[in-house]
């Protein structure tokens, strides 16, 4: 099966960004690395997994499908708001898609900064304005058999 | 400009599955709007109406409103509740 | 040269801890993927590095040392602290003595929790009450030749 | 109890470089104190007054007053502001 990626990359010397939505396992090893700088003595990671238990409810696998050009547009603007709040270098975002497995990376948020307050508040305000904004949807297969797209206000 | 001018519709998600299609193509006319395009659908998928009511829009990937007046070659999505992350 | 290493593991059904002094290189991989459970939708690593401008001065290294058995006991105070606080699963903190090269992690520590919130600020917190309480000591090699251990003030 | 019971002082960084150890023993007392600790080491390595300034002090691994009165074989460690992280 032919695994799609959507990939957009900006750097200059005031640092960097990545943007990636795939199919592929996300790599958050590879991700973390990528945003170390000698410049910074912080970085952070954050990983999304899927859960087995959401309200009572199991899981058995989730399917994530994005609006491709939209989703990189928003994070993309996202980025630029945290750089704006907050003295970050590189920030790399990789969102999977397609079906997920139990326990598999669904979204690894990394980000670099000399001082570590700005990479942990930059992390969560990323993480925290993905969830709102950007045109990605969740279908969960349920272990009753049941299959549901996911509405914010049912997590 | 010329009468075969048309705008693209993507669809997602739910919206996607009621449809059965992820793209709709509609003839453009001067002064058409997101929420006439919106009323159109609905008349053709009475369906959607539910999904309708927390619907986000957007307009060549950037979010706008419905009265949102559009250009040919607009590419229009209607965005359910989003849930990635 | 022979590598020393400080360990504590504890284990139950609400999650683990794990501490670790050591003279290695940091494994913030392993360290990430150790936390990782199925009941868990959200994982925060925090990796400190060596960063080579501080202050204007440069930086050519850093040693670290600390009092092993002290240091291994206030960490674990502290992820008790953070366990009554949030709701965390596995916390393991990975803390590097000895010389360290610009670049390299001096730090790592690693949180999962079934909630992202909770990871958030249980890393945030740990990383912050560690740099107060815990007795570890940072001696600062810098480019004009002189060394120093630095005084939190200093930083 | 007897004559020759002993307390251990640990020693780091700063500390351990002025004094040239990482460890020294000392005698115990019936009511011996962190405080009068501090007094002998200052007169033997007066040196150290300055870093005793913003020093802090641990009992058997555990954070403690100057005033605590200790018991044989604790072992009690001074520790400059630590800079861990």
């Amino acid at each position: 099966m032919k695994k799609t990626s959507h990939q957009k990359f900006e750097s200059d010397e005031s640092g960097s960004l990545r943007i990636e939505l795939t199919e592929s396992p996300v790599d958050h090893n590879e991700l973390m690395n990528s945003v170390q700088d000698h410049s910074c003595g912080a970085s952070v990671l954050f990983l999304g997994t899927v859960r087995e238990f959401t309200n009572g409810k199991q899981t058995n696998s989730l399917t994530y499908e994005a609006y491709h050009e939209m989703a990189i547009n928003e994070i993309h603007k996202l980025i630029e708001q945290a750089r704006q709040q907050w003295n970050v270098k590189h920030v790399g975002i990789i969102h999977r898609l397609g079906p997920l497995a139990l326990g598999e990376s669904a979204v690894a948020i990394a980000v670099s900064s000399p001082h570590r307050a700005d990479s942990f508040a930059a992390a969560q305000f990323l993480m925290d304005e993905i969830k709102k904004s950007v045109p990605i949807w969740k279908q969960e297969h349920r272990s009753d058999g049941s299959t549901e797209w996911v509405h914010p206000e049912q997590k | 400009m010329n009468n075969t001018s048309t705008i693209t519709i993507r669809l997602f998600a739910t919206l996607r599955e009621i449809v059965g299609q992820d793209q709709l193509t509609f003839l453009w006319h001067d002064g058409l709007t997101i929420a006439e395009l919106k009323q159109t659908l609905l008349q053709t998928y009475p369906e959607l109406e539910p999904q309708f009511k927390a619907i986000m829009m957007a307009r060549n990937c950037s979010y706008c409103k419905e009265a949102q007046v559009l250009q040919p070659d607009d590419e229009i999505a209607f965005i359910p509740p989003v849930s990635g992350g």
